[in-house]
């Protein structure tokens, strides 16, 4: 690695203010655990790091609205989301992925924040969090905004957010009574490798239907995104069929990108067969509210 | 790693060959693109800025016309290295042109991009995804540079 | 000291039995057992010396070019950067500097010509790592590129582009010598062997069998990477501190490339964070060497794990092979041509491509076997031994070529393999009479403990189970020497002065429990001395399971040779002959009694506690090189490694990913010296193939390795060994091993790769022909035999 | 560019002690820089390999991608503070006694991991040992024996009378 300037301000104004919205080479950092990977790489040389280590209070808070929205400190560790029973309560599928994300000693310090400002299209909370309906908060010098998390993803590594934004919270609505929902991830490679591809669905049953039906993909695509195609074929029905020509539709409409975990079309192939078995795994799931 | 693809260009095809065939003018269209030199005849240097998400990308690059083919194909091989990282960068681009409806003209280019180094061992999706991304702005930006240049219709 | 005496290879008791052994065939803990746990134990990669500088490797971006010109300008100017090094600078100190254990083929840094991309062109040397590193991306250097050849048979064919413009045997291996000057080829080696007819039997059999089975490249992937660190305090004097398994032959091939004296030159080692063959002959040390030599400062190299894929690799192979059988079964005639992906430098390729090439056939016995081996250059990084010396990879083809052709004819896989097996007393294809191998044992122990002859669960749903098994079998590498010396201190304690290299593999404990069973003494009143070639002796290297046996012979024979001295000096105190003594406890005694321990035997001879009693011990076995036209002699190897694999698998038929619920290893081990550490061997060679067979594999694109790292080249985790594991020692001692006891460190890998194969086959009905059987690889054997094909990649 | 030096404060393994670090140094670098320990080493250098596991303020971490600026004001353990020099932790005896290891270079890491596992679980399941330790890699795969070890462990740790100390 080469020199840089590394700041670690005490307070969110501070940080921001750090930042510079005209220089790719001043980044925040966080829990570090993919930035460093890059500087080590010598692909990235910052100027400048702000270090958001010293940041407190609400950003590292998790905690539950009134109108029962989880309301998630951007700071807050995935070791502090594994562990909280506020998460296993109101997001039951997230503490299940966190278990076999990455790895325990990355998740001590990564963030939250930070594995959705990444932008990496490998991550195995933005699928999930998307078929949650989840929106994060950015901040600026100037004010903040929220941006759903569907277009805080624009590429890969890429986000929608500014130079001088940072995630400051993600908030996940309350999810309707009985809604079921489920994360499968695919490694190509040994068992603790990154997905090759991650498929989360979220749906409910009403009248022998299904509603608010999500699914969502990541791994197999420049980013993750919803599958707009299989979940309009599930309002269709609720079986076994459905399931499966939800599955195909699936398939059908994704744009895979093949690399070293497998081709663009065994990721078609398996983006088909986890969305039918998720589909399953949530019907049959006993968590879902 | 492979891209291609097809533009479709509302101008005649010795317009559009004129265009592509002056490097001068096609640099303009290519993303990043800069201090465009003849080093010899057929022999250009330029560099190449890019930004792939939040790191910058640079390679002085010298792209060679290997075969020209007036108003048919003109192919070039594109040799450089990143600026300030050991790598290599060694591409083949080829154009085929032909007549399409209405008097257009049907640019389909392929490119076959190698990186070797720092950047080839970062991750071949990343440049996939990249390179995707930079063939699609180089076209509408021929598009348009043709188009309006020739006088053509949009 | 006296001179090394060199009794007679043949110089070994009858092994004794079970119950008359002490020390040995005793589960004693690992000597260095509290160093390793407590973060303490000594490493290379810990070295640090005062002044040292930090070299970091400019490497070629090209696969094959010229080198027409190196810029350092720029990286100069960076602060802190202290020189860099180039060929030309190396041609300053050493005037041939090719360097290579088979080949004197490999620069120290390119002179003129680079063969793969990675190959190391100048060094930039800082006293802080990072500035190096920053400094040695501003190296500009120019090539001319030349077309460069990946594929192993493509190199082989005329036409393909030559990677090196003549052939430069090392002389090291006199069997090599004939190879000298050939140029316009690729092939680096064809070696071959000729048995009986093998094409008058494929005429005269009732079916012919030819198939092709492909492996890709692997890397070893030590967690302690390659890491070299040299100094020189005085003029023609030099201290080299390396991460190295064959110390011996480093200090002898820096010595030759500047022209010293072996004396002048000193190797030494610690405990190594694995090497697997990946640390081998010579690989930094050269370019240590130099960097210090020129610059006069200790010179540090350390890889970083990326870079360790472009050190050495396993070879990617292509194996054809072609069988006669007859109707009922029997093999009477196989044909097999192998091509090793040699990558840009010999390395020891064309040794794996000589001595696993003769085994290509198998464990069988087969009546007419013609079989060629061909060590191909190639524009890629270099491929050597990884755990197996080659074996596996052919053991992949002749096994799952096996299954296929029971399968074929209907007959049971392990029947046929017993109805064709190699038993002791026949020749093999080589024309060497087998003799303690046991073949046999092992099939039938795997499929005992896999219970064979029971039904068995296929499964259900989309997740289909199958069972497989396998054997493999390898020649120890011969001839090679090792020497040892025990030392036995004045107050009775001893020094094993013995140059194998602990990596892990549980020399240093077994070498003392040879020792002390040798001596009479605690296998822990023996201190284990590391390879330093100014205190240890000659010692051929640590590789291919060589040391149990030759390093284990020479540290008995060191230890006989001290005990007969202590016996005879205890003779004089005790007034009794020397042949009514027996040594044990740390004493020699009478049979009436009176004792005299180590310590009172010196106190008795100098009258105090002083003086030493030095034991020497040199082992090489017997042998007979092949002649090069048939691959025939009578002795090719001291001894036969056997190993046999059984699994159970559950294959998702919908992703193709394989599942190993259970996997038992049979190992022919002769006797073990600690029971405990062989079956760990076993063990984790079992599940390091386990990788190679499911995952594990460099993936290139234009020469450039896109997946050099722990993110993207995964190696088997802990959720990855199956639930059910065992190995089972298969011991009937060695009449001429140090206690009856074989190598073992590689017998693990044999069979793991077709065994799952045959599996996979028994579950869905597929042959997948070609390692790793990736999740992808398998869903489209499925998909295809099903009708039903995934469209191409 | 000035190279941003500073001095930082911190307690290693209960010991109150400064150092002077670089920003783009790692806590491995500044470990083995500044106070000669070497338990905790780069590996794959990318945090999967768990070889540099050390633990800061309580949680276990891979100190080749932590910035050793950021240790300031922690706590931090390191393999070497396990053991007085006479007796071994308990973890460390289990792993001698199970033959937990072969060449040992990823033995700390895979023993502070363990630490920490058995401060969260003090009767893990297989399974749990699994999930906890897959993040860190052994090549010659001792995990037979690695597993058996933290199970040894677990379970001297359930018997008392051991010096069992969770971490932090």
């Amino acid at each position: 690695m080469s020199p840089f300037e590394l700041l670690e301000p005490a307070s969110l104004d501070e940080a921001l203010a750090a930042l510079d919205p005209s220089d790719p080479q001043v980044r925040p950092i966080a829990g570090g655990t993919a930035l460093v990977l890059m500087m080590k790489s010598r692909v990235f040389r910052p100027q400048r790091l702000v270090s958001l280590r010293r940041l407190n209070g609400d950003l590292r808070r998790v905690r539950v609205d009134d109108d029962g929205t989880l309301r998630i400190g951007a700071l807050a560790s995935l070791s502090e989301l594994e562990r909280s029973p506020l998460v296993a309560k109101a997001a039951p599928v997230v503490a299940q992925a966190l278990r076999t994300l990455s790895n325990v000693r990355i998740r001590n310090v990564a963030t939250l924040g930070g594995h959705l400002a990444h932008g990496d299209p490998h991550m195995d909370l933005p699928p999930i969090l998307l078929t949650l309906g989840t929106r994060v908060r950015a901040s600026s010098p100037t004010g903040e905004r929220w941006i759903d998390l569907a277009d805080l993803i624009v590429g890969y590594y890429e986000t929608s957010l500014r130079g001088d934004e940072l995630i400051t919270e993600i908030a996940i609505p309350p999810l309707a009574a009985g809604t079921r929902a489920h994360y499968a991830k695919h490694t190509a490679l040994s068992a603790d490798d990154w997905p090759a591809v991650g498929v989360a669905v979220a749906f409910r049953r009403e009248n022998g239907g299904l509603r608010d039906a999500r699914v969502a993909v990541s791994a197999a695509t420049e980013r993750p995104i919803r599958l707009s195609a299989a979940e309009a074929v599930l309002t269709e029905g609720g079986g076994p069929e459905t399931f499966a020509h939800a599955a195909d539709a699936a398939a059908d409409e994704v744009q895979t990108l093949g690399d070293l975990r497998g081709s663009a079309a065994y990721k078609r192939e398996m983006v088909r067969v986890h969305v039918r078995r998720a589909l399953h795994a949530a019907d049959a799931s006993t968590e879902g509210r | 790693m492979q891209t291609s693809g097809t533009i479709t260009i509302g101008a005649q095809r010795a317009d559009v060959y004129a265009f592509v065939s002056d490097p001068q003018r096609l640099a303009t269209c290519i993303p990043g693109c800069s201090d465009l030199k003849e080093i010899e005849p057929g022999k250009y240097a330029a560099v190449l800025s890019n930004k792939v998400a939040f790191l910058s990308v640079k390679f002085d690059v010298v792209v060679q016309i290997v075969r020209e083919v007036p108003n048919e194909a003109i192919d070039a091989t594109i040799t450089g290295n990143p600026v300030g990282l050991a790598g290599r960068l060694e591409a083949r681009a080829g154009v085929r042109l032909a007549d399409a409806d209405g008097g257009a003209t049907q640019i389909a280019y392929d490119v076959d991009l190698g990186l070797t180094g720092k950047l080839g061992g970062l991750g071949q999706p990343v440049f996939k995804a990249k390179s995707e991304e930079l063939s699609r702005v180089f076209g509408t930006n021929l598009k348009a540079a043709i188009e309006s240049s020739s006088g053509a219709r949009a | 000291m006296a001179g090394v005496k060199t009794p007679p290879a043949t110089d070994v008791t009858a092994v004794p039995a079970l119950d008359a052994l002490r020390e040995v065939s005793r589960n004693v803990k690992r000597v260095e057992s509290v160093e390793k746990v407590t973060g303490s134990a000594e490493y290379i990669h810990n070295l640090r010396l005062p002044g040292m500088l930090y070299g970091k490797i400019v490497r070629s971006t090209v696969p094959h070019g010229r080198v027409v010109s190196i810029d350092t300008s720029a990286a100069l100017a960076v602060p802190g950067v202290h020189r860099v090094i180039t060929g030309a600078d190396v041609l300053t100190l050493v005037k041939n500097p090719h360097y290579g254990p088979a080949f004197h083929d490999q620069p120290i840094l390119a002179v003129d010509k680079v063969r793969f991309v990675g190959d190391p062109v100048a060094v930039v040397l800082a006293a802080d790592p990072h500035v190096a590193e920053e400094a040695a991306d501003l190296v500009e250097v120019t090539y001319e590129t030349l077309e460069p050849v990946f594929d192993e048979v493509a190199a082989a064919q005329p036409g393909a582009p030559i990677v090196h413009d003549e052939l430069k045997p090392a002389g090291t291996f006199t069997d090599l010598k004939y190879l000298a000057g050939r140029s316009g080829t690729n092939i680096a080696l064809d070696a071959m062997v000729r048995h009986g007819d093998a094409e008058a039997a494929f005429a005269r059999a009732d079916r012919v069998f030819e198939e092709t089975y492909r492996t890709g490249q692997v890397m070893h992937t030590p967690l302690e990477p390659l890491v070299s660190v040299a100094e020189s305090r005085a003029r023609e004097e030099l201290i080299i501190h390396t991460a190295s398994q064959s110390p011996s032959f480093v200090r002898m091939e820096v010595s030759r490339l500047l022209g010293w004296p072996e004396n002048k030159v000193r190797v030494r080692t610690a405990y190594l964070g694995g090497g697997f063959g990946a640390k081998l002959y010579i690989k930094l040390e050269a370019l240590v060497a130099v960097c210090a030599l020129l610059v006069r400062r200790p010179v540090k190299i350390s890889l970083t794990m990326e870079e360790q894929f472009l050190m050495i690799t396993k070879h990617g192979t292509t194996v054809k092979i072609k069988s006669g059988v007859t109707h009922d079964g029997t093999v009477i005639a196989r044909r097999t041509e192998t091509y090793w992906n040699g990558g840009a430098y010999a390395d020891i390729g064309p040794r794996v491509t000589q001595k696993s090439g003769f085994t290509a056939a198998g464990p069988y016995d087969i009546e007419n076997v013609s079989m060629d081996s061909f060590a191909c250059y190639t524009n890629l990084p270099p491929a050597g031994a990884l755990r197996g010396f080659g074996i596996p990879q052919l053991v992949w083809a002749y096994e799952s070529h096996t299954e296929e052709i029971a399968r074929e004819l209907g007959l049971d896989p392990v029947e046929f393999r017993l109805r064709n097996a190699l038993r002791d007393g026949r020749p093999h294809a080589t024309g060497t009479i087998m003799e303690n191998a046991r073949i046999v044992d092992c099939i039938e122990n795997v499929a005992k403990r896999l219970e064979w002859e029971k039904p068995f669960e296929r499964g259900s749903g989309p997740i289909k189970r199958g069972r497989g098994i396998a054997v493999g079998f390898k020649a120890s590498i011969s001839p090679t020497t090792s020497v040892a010396i025990l030392n036995v201190y004045g107050d009775g304690s001893c020094g094993l002065h013995c140059g194998t290299v602990d990596m892990g593999q549980g020399s240093d404990t077994a070498m003392a429990q040879v020792a002390a069973e040798a001596l009479g003494i605690r296998t822990e009143e023996v201190r284990v001395l590391h390879p330093d070639t100014d205190m240890t002796p000659y010692d051929m290297a640590t590789l291919g399971s060589r040391s149990t046996y030759h390093m284990g012979n020479a540290v008995r024979l060191a230890a006989l040779d001290a005990r007969r001295q202590l016996i005879a000096l205890a003779a004089q105190s005790l007034g009794v002959p020397e042949d009514q003594l027996a040594c044990k406890d740390g004493a020699v005694s009478a049979s009436d009694g009176r004792r005299k321990t180590f310590r009172e035997i010196f106190v008795d001879r100098f009258g105090m506690q002083a003086g030493n009693v030095v034991g020497f011990g040199t082992f090489a076995p017997e042998y007979e090189k092949a002649d090069p036209k048939t691959g025939q002699s009578p002795n090719i190897t001291p001894f036969w490694m056997v190993g046999a694999t059984g699994v159970e698998i559950e294959v998702d038929t919908e992703t193709g990913r394989i599942t190993v619920t259970k996997m038992v290893t049979a190992g022919d081990v002769g006797r073990a010296i600690n029971p405990e550490i062989v079956v760990r061997q076993l063990d984790g060679a079992a599940i390091m193939q386990l990788g190679a067979t499911l995952f594990e594999q460099m993936i290139f694109d234009g020469g450039q390795v896109v997946n050099a790292s722990l993110a993207d080249y995964k190696i088997p985790g802990i959720h990855d060994v199956p639930h059910h594991i065992a190995s089972d020692l298969i011991e009937v001692p060695h009449p001429r091993a140090p206690y009856g006891a074989k190598g073992v460190g590689e017998s693990g890998t044999f069979g793991v790769s077709p065994a799952i194969a045959n599996a996979l086959a028994d579950a869905c009905g597929v042959r997948v022909r070609e390692l790793p059987l990736t999740p992808e690889r398998v869903l489209r054997a499925i998909r295809s035999k099903s009708g039903d094909p995934l469209e191409e990649a | 560019m000035a190279d941003g030096r500073r001095t930082i404060r911190f307690t290693l393994n209960g010991t109150a002690v400064a150092a002077d670090v670089a920003p783009h140094e790692n806590v491995v670098e500044v470990l083995q820089n500044a106070f000669d320990l070497y338990g905790a080493r780069e590996s794959c250098g990318q945090g999967l390999c768990g070889c540099c596991t050390v633990v800061v303020d309580g949680t276990a971490v891979s100190g080749c991608l932590f910035l050793a600026s950021s240790l300031d004001g922690t706590t931090v353990e390191t393999v070497e503070g396990l053991s007085d020099g006479k007796n071994l932790d308990p973890v460390q005896r289990c792993f001698v006694e199970n033959s937990g290891f072969q060449c040992g270079f990823c033995t700390p890491g895979f023993i502070m991991m363990t630490k920490q596992l058995l401060a969260e679980h003090a009767d893990p399941s297989e399974e749990q040992i699994r999930d906890y330790l897959s993040g860190n890699l052994c090549r010659c795969a001792a995990y037979p024996d690695i597993l058996r070890s933290v199970q040894a462990a677990a379970k001297a740790r359930a018997g008392g009378g051991d010096r069992v100390n969770a971490i932090s």
